[in-house]
């Protein structure tokens, strides 16, 4: 369901160009919209439910048409959605109005295009660049303008200190996240999604998948140190500095309410969501069945790969749930002095690996 | 690694008691600089410790050691001062507490703080009092010893229209906001006191609430502050 | 060296640690589960015998009732609030111990008291009342109590009131009588 | 290098912050995340607790004095009642100073949960903060078979309790101790040995003993600057001497002696010290009358007293002055968070953004009892 097939099955394509484009990339987006949407309740929903039975209580019970219509509170995330879009939009008298009001789109905007190059399946992937892992890594880094436009842009100090902790925090994470790619892509020798994730198909010896996790043992701490480095950049605990509740109100979003409010929750969703499906794009295998040939035609793909992502988005719900919040100089030191020695040590690693072995 | 920072420690305790806390605090580690703080404070003490030693105060162990054993602490104390400190004790009828004039309260307040047979380290309390309408204002101070484990009262009294006792802010440091609560109460003006403001109530707030003649003010800010309750009275 | 790795193990492992507390309770949480489902669950009541005997006095804290057929007028109550929320008016009357149907007035109360007051005012503004209990004690009719006390069997617990107006919250317990059909009984005015 | 020092930031923690722990303003000046000063303004709650008392009789004082330090009400009703018999030269029977004791230890446990829940709220960490409240809520239910209330008791009144035991009571106790015992070595694992509650709190926000002195700073956190001091041992009241229970005090395991990490565990094994002397008090728990020594009307004669407790937050003292009548002349009260919210701006200079949240919340203050 790539763009350019799109492109090329519409009669009219070389007609009008620029409609057929427009089109194409509209019929492709929509369906990841409403994905972005779908996925975001069910991740509430679960982040709810888990945190609660992780706390000893039951969480959402009852909500929607009617007090108790619903069991389990199912349709709580409908209902906080609900809230959210009829709420007043409360713009601040001194705020800079005009960036105020964008920040939120930028930061969607950020997650929402990574989207494009995510393979959810064998032929399930927007666009199937040669570049794909590079392009998620360079459009990731775009949330972070409108998280700092929104600290800026709100006219408050803890905004400002949200946006700023927030800037700092991303763009270094950023960088052991890039260095621990680079590992898998000197293993794998492409940049492409697909590519990458073809090359883990088959087993080890027969028995273990040949997913690069197992691949050899600095793939496996590349693993850690991206996901960590990934979790830092979705802003959640243990790295939620640029919104710590207890410090800073709610750091660059103090001033949002409604809808707006609703988007950077929604991309925040969308981004650990992003980070997930690298994760298991680069290490856990993608869409490949965990047992060799079981399950693992096209269909199955996607089921595979919306498991493993999830269970990653679980990991970092789980995480959020147990651990204290670092300090800003705490978390900085933590990516300068651990994180950067290490995905360095990882590159030369590899590079011997696959010079020895490969 | 542990013996450079140890110097750099020492260093930088050393620059500090000379009064140059720069060193110490752009120590870049944080460990190391709370390391540092916390030998600075140790330093200090022993130096403190070394003047107490050097100073000779025979004079006044022998004053405590010639009262009659059988008196009680607070009469020690009485009669520490009022040779110490000629004219300061008002009366000494009374063997709870010790009833001093306003004068000299500083002086005699660090001297109770380190003469070492009573080290009175820690003031407990600080309590305005009025004695009516009309009549005077006291302070009472609950003092207590963290070493000797002993405690006294000592209540100086004041004038009700020009309230004035000195402050004892710089002698125990819990003072600054037992006297601004003591202020904020009864219009007491401690003097020496680097911060003479209220506390509990708002600074444009009329009147001194603990005070037995205190009115409430009508409105406050257009607020009306006396309880207004239909059907009731 | 040894320090910075010994600090990464540290880390790690009392991170797993803490993750696997919170998947054990995670994973027991039917066992481990406290909430309550408030409006449809109730914690229980503690469980007390009820009753006026002393050792085992039926303590609640609730909304403040009043029986008035019961009430003499003493004012005890009115006196020991320590916030001043009870208030109580009550005129003498000639006819001690006799009922006055005409005013709902009964003479004896239930402890067979006979009463030589007549209570026209018993209001207590519940949004003042403290909770602190002390009106209850020194009552010599047992009449002021808080629901679901020693005569819950009569006045289920009531904790959960609600209203819209403040001057609501004022609960007045006195008979609603105008003050000319009480005066025919009057003898003087005491309060 | 030299250093460049922008213009400072004036910045308002509270009234209304997250964790400001009720309406405390902290007028900040910050240098980017470095905070150079800190001024810690009160009064958002003051009620004139003290002029309300020379208002009422001293039995009507009890319910105020729940509203003061409103999470261990038990202790300050204890710390009133101690300070008026010693006054009236009252001897409570000893079935009541038994009683005393244990619903005191609880509360100072529930307290105790309160305030390291709400601090790990502060620093990040949710899910401790829900189970201690889990636990503190069994306490609470406690005294709710006790005297009817959850919160402000009204329980101990001078001479004696408002009424006794419930059946049952003390094999409850019982069973929520042994419950409740292991329950701290959870929270142990969970939060005191985490490396990232570690990193945030060791080292941070030390308190010299000799600064904690001249500031009045007392109870759990004087202990936690090393201090060997507790009124329960050095000035005993009540029965508090038949009782065997250690003092702990910070030991500076995780850094150095009297930072934050230490305040906290000093009231982590506190609560098990308190458990220790419930489990003694039941035990040796006599029969008798708790309504015996009540006296009919409360006239202290003339003079004043000033007697100290030890309450969760350290030492409650009440300065009362009678002048024979049934109304109090003058109460004063010294409440022990007072002091201790008096040595915030001294010790979070130099600290960033995050340590002030992390001080203030391990001085465990409670605004109702500063504000009074």
């Amino acid at each position: 369901m790539t763009v350019d097939n799109l492109i090329n099955w519409f009669p009219f394509g070389t007609e009008w160009p620029v409609l057929t484009f427009v089109t194409a990339v509209i019929i492709c987006a929509l369906p990841v919209f409403l994905f972005i949407a779908v996925y975001a309740l069910v991740a509430i929903y679960a982040e709810l439910k888990i945190s609660s039975f992780m706390q000893d209580k039951v969480g959402p019970m009852g909500q929607g048409v009617g007090l108790h219509a619903w069991k389990f509170g199912i349709l709580q995330p409908v209902a906080d959605a609900l809230k959210l879009i009829l709420k007043e939009d409360i713009i601040p008298d001194l705020a800079d109005k005009k960036l105020f009001v964008m920040a939120p789109f930028i930061v969607f905007v950020g997650a929402f295009i990574s989207f494009a190059a995510l393979p959810f399946g064998q032929n399930i992937i927007i666009a199937d660049m040669n570049i794909g892992i590079f392009y998620i890594l360079a459009v990731g880094s775009l949330s972070v303008i409108g998280i700092i436009l929104a600290g800026w842009s709100s006219n408050n100090k803890w905004s400002l200190y949200g946006g700023m902790r927030s800037a700092a925090q991303i763009i270094s994470y950023e960088i052991p996240a890039g260095l621990s790619i680079i590992s898998i892509v000197m293993l794998t020798g492409t940049l492409s999604m697909q590519g990458i994730i073809e090359f883990q198909s088959g087993t080890i010896w027969g028995v273990l998948p040949n997913w690069i996790i197992f691949n050899n043992p600095f793939s496996f701490i590349a693993f850690f140190i991206f996901f960590i480095s990934g979790v830092a950049e979705c802003n959640r605990t243990p790295f939620d500095i640029p919104e710590a509740e207890s410090e800073l109100v709610a750091g660059a979003f103090t001033e949002y309410s409604g809808m707006r409010y609703a988007f950077f929750f929604l991309s925040e969703y969308a981004e650990m969501f992003v980070i997930s499906a690298i994760a298991v794009t680069a290490f856990l295998g993608g869409w490949n069945s965990p047992i060799s040939g079981f399950m693992n035609s096209s269909g199955w793909g996607v089921f595979w790969f919306m498991l493993k992502s999830l269970s990653l988005i679980f990991l970092m719900i789980w995480f959020r749930w147990t651990l204290p919040r670092l300090r800003v100089d705490q978390l900085m030191s933590i990516c300068w002095k651990v994180f950067l020695p290490f995905s360095l040590v990882n590159i030369f690693g590899v590079g011997i690996w696959s010079l020895l072995v490969g | 690694m542990s013996e450079d920072l140890d110097k750099l420690i020492s260093d930088a305790v050393e620059k500090a008691l000379q009064g140059d806390m720069d060193v110490i605090n752009n120590i870049e580690d944080r460990v190391t600089r709370s390391k540092a703080k916390a030998a600075l404070v140790k330093a200090k003490r022993l130096a403190k410790a070394a003047i107490a030693e050097d100073a000779p105060k025979p004079e006044e162990s022998k004053a405590v050691e010639a009262l009659p054993a059988e008196l009680s602490l607070t009469e020690k104390v009485s009669a520490v001062i009022a040779k110490k400190f000629p004219n300061t004790i008002e009366s000494d009828e009374e063997n709870s507490h010790i009833q001093m004039k306003g004068k000299n309260w500083f002086e005699i307040a660090q001297y109770l703080r380190d003469n070492p047979d009573f080290l009175f380290d820690s003031l407990q309390c600080v309590t305005g009092y009025d004695f009516g309408e009309n009549e005077d204002l006291e302070v009472r101070y609950n003092l207590h010893s963290m070493t000797h484990n002993h405690a006294i009262e000592i209540r100086i009294k004041t004038d009700r229209n020009d309230p004035k006792v000195p402050s004892v802010e710089k002698v125990w440091r819990i003072g600054d906001w037992f006297e601004r609560e003591t202020y904020d109460m009864y219009g007491i003006v401690f003097e020496g006191h680097s911060n003479m403001t209220r506390i509990l109530c708002p600074e444009d707030w009329e009147g001194w609430p603990l005070r037995k003649d205190y009115e409430v003010q009508e409105t406050y800010h257009g607020i009306v502050v006396p309880k207004v309750k239909d059907g009731w009275e | 060296m040894y320090k910075y790795f010994n600090n990464i193990f540290v880390a790690i492992s009392s991170i797993l640690k803490g993750m696997s507390i919170t998947w054990r309770h995670m994973i027991n949480i039917r066992k481990g589960n406290v909430t309550l489902q408030y409006p449809e669950e109730r914690w229980p009541r503690p469980e007390r015998d009820i009753g006026f005997d002393l050792d085992s006095y039926n303590v609640i804290r609730s909304r403040l009732h009043v029986d008035i057929d019961d009430c003499i007028g003493c004012l005890k109550c009115e006196r020991v609030c320590p916030v001043q929320c009870i208030k109580i008016v009550t005129t003498k009357a000639e006819t001690k111990g006799e009922d006055l149907p005409d005013i709902g007035h009964t003479g004896i109360t239930s402890n067979g008291t006979k009463k030589a007051l007549i209570v026209s005012r018993f209001d207590i503004d519940m949004s003042e009342c403290c909770y602190c209990n002390l009106c209850v004690y020194p009552c010599p009719e047992e009449c002021i109590y808080m629901t679901g006390g020693p005569n819950s069997h009569k006045h289920p617990i009531d904790y959960e009131f609600s209203q819209y107006d403040r001057n609501d919250l004022i609960y007045k317990f006195a008979k609603d009588v105008d003050d000319e059909k009480i005066s025919k009984y009057v003898s003087k005015k005491i309060k | 290098m030299g250093v460049i020092h922008g213009d400072l930031m004036t910045l308002n923690i509270g009234p209304q912050h997250p964790s400001t722990h009720g309406v405390l303003r902290l007028k900040v000046k910050t240098d980017g995340e470095i905070i150079s000063e800190v001024e810690p303004i009160i009064g958002y709650l003051h009620r004139c607790f003290e002029k309300h008392c020379e208002n009422v009789t001293y039995d009507q004082v009890i319910p105020y004095t729940d509203r003061c330090d409103y999470i261990a009400s038990m202790n300050n009703n204890f710390g009133y009642a101690v300070t008026i018999e010693a006054l009236m030269e009252i001897k409570v029977p000893e079935r009541v100073e038994y009683i005393r004791i244990i619903v005191a230890e609880l509360n100072r446990i529930a307290s105790h949960l309160l305030a390291l829940g709400t601090y790990g709220l502060d620093v990040g960490a949710f899910t401790p903060f829900l189970y201690m409240f889990r636990d503190r809520e069994r306490i609470l239910d406690l005294f709710e078979t006790l005297c009817g209330a959850r919160l402000l008791y009204n329980y101990i009144w001078v001479g004696g309790l408002s009424h006794d035991l419930p059946r049952d009571f003390v094999e409850s106790v019982f069973s929520f101790l042994d419950y409740f015992e292991p329950k701290i070595e959870e929270y142990n694992e969970l939060l005191t040995y985490n490396k990232i509650f570690i990193e945030r709190t060791a080292d941070i926000g030390v308190l010299p003993p000799e600064v904690a002195i001249s500031f009045g700073v007392t109870g759990p956190n004087l202990r936690g600057s090393g201090v060997k001091w507790d009124i329960r041992k050095d000035d005993p009241y009540s029965i508090y001497d038949k009782f065997d229970y250690d003092i702990p005090i910070g030991a500076g395991e995780m850094g150095t002696v009297g930072d934050c990490w230490d305040r906290y565990y000093v009231r982590m094994v506190e609560m098990k010290e308190s458990a220790k002397i419930i489990r003694q008090a039941l035990k040796g728990l006599p029969a008798g009358d708790v309504h015996q020594a009540l006296p009919k009307k409360i006239r202290p004669p003339k003079g004043s007293i000033y007697k100290r407790t030890e309450s969760p937050r350290g030492d409650l003292a009440y300065y009362i002055v009678s002048d024979g009548s049934p109304i109090p002349y003058r109460l004063k009260m010294r409440s022990p968070a007072f002091t201790a919210l008096s040595v915030l701006g001294e010790i979070s200079q130099g600290w960033m953004m995050s340590d002030v949240i992390a001080i203030l919340g391990s001085l465990d203050i409670v605004l109702g009892e500063i504000d009074r």
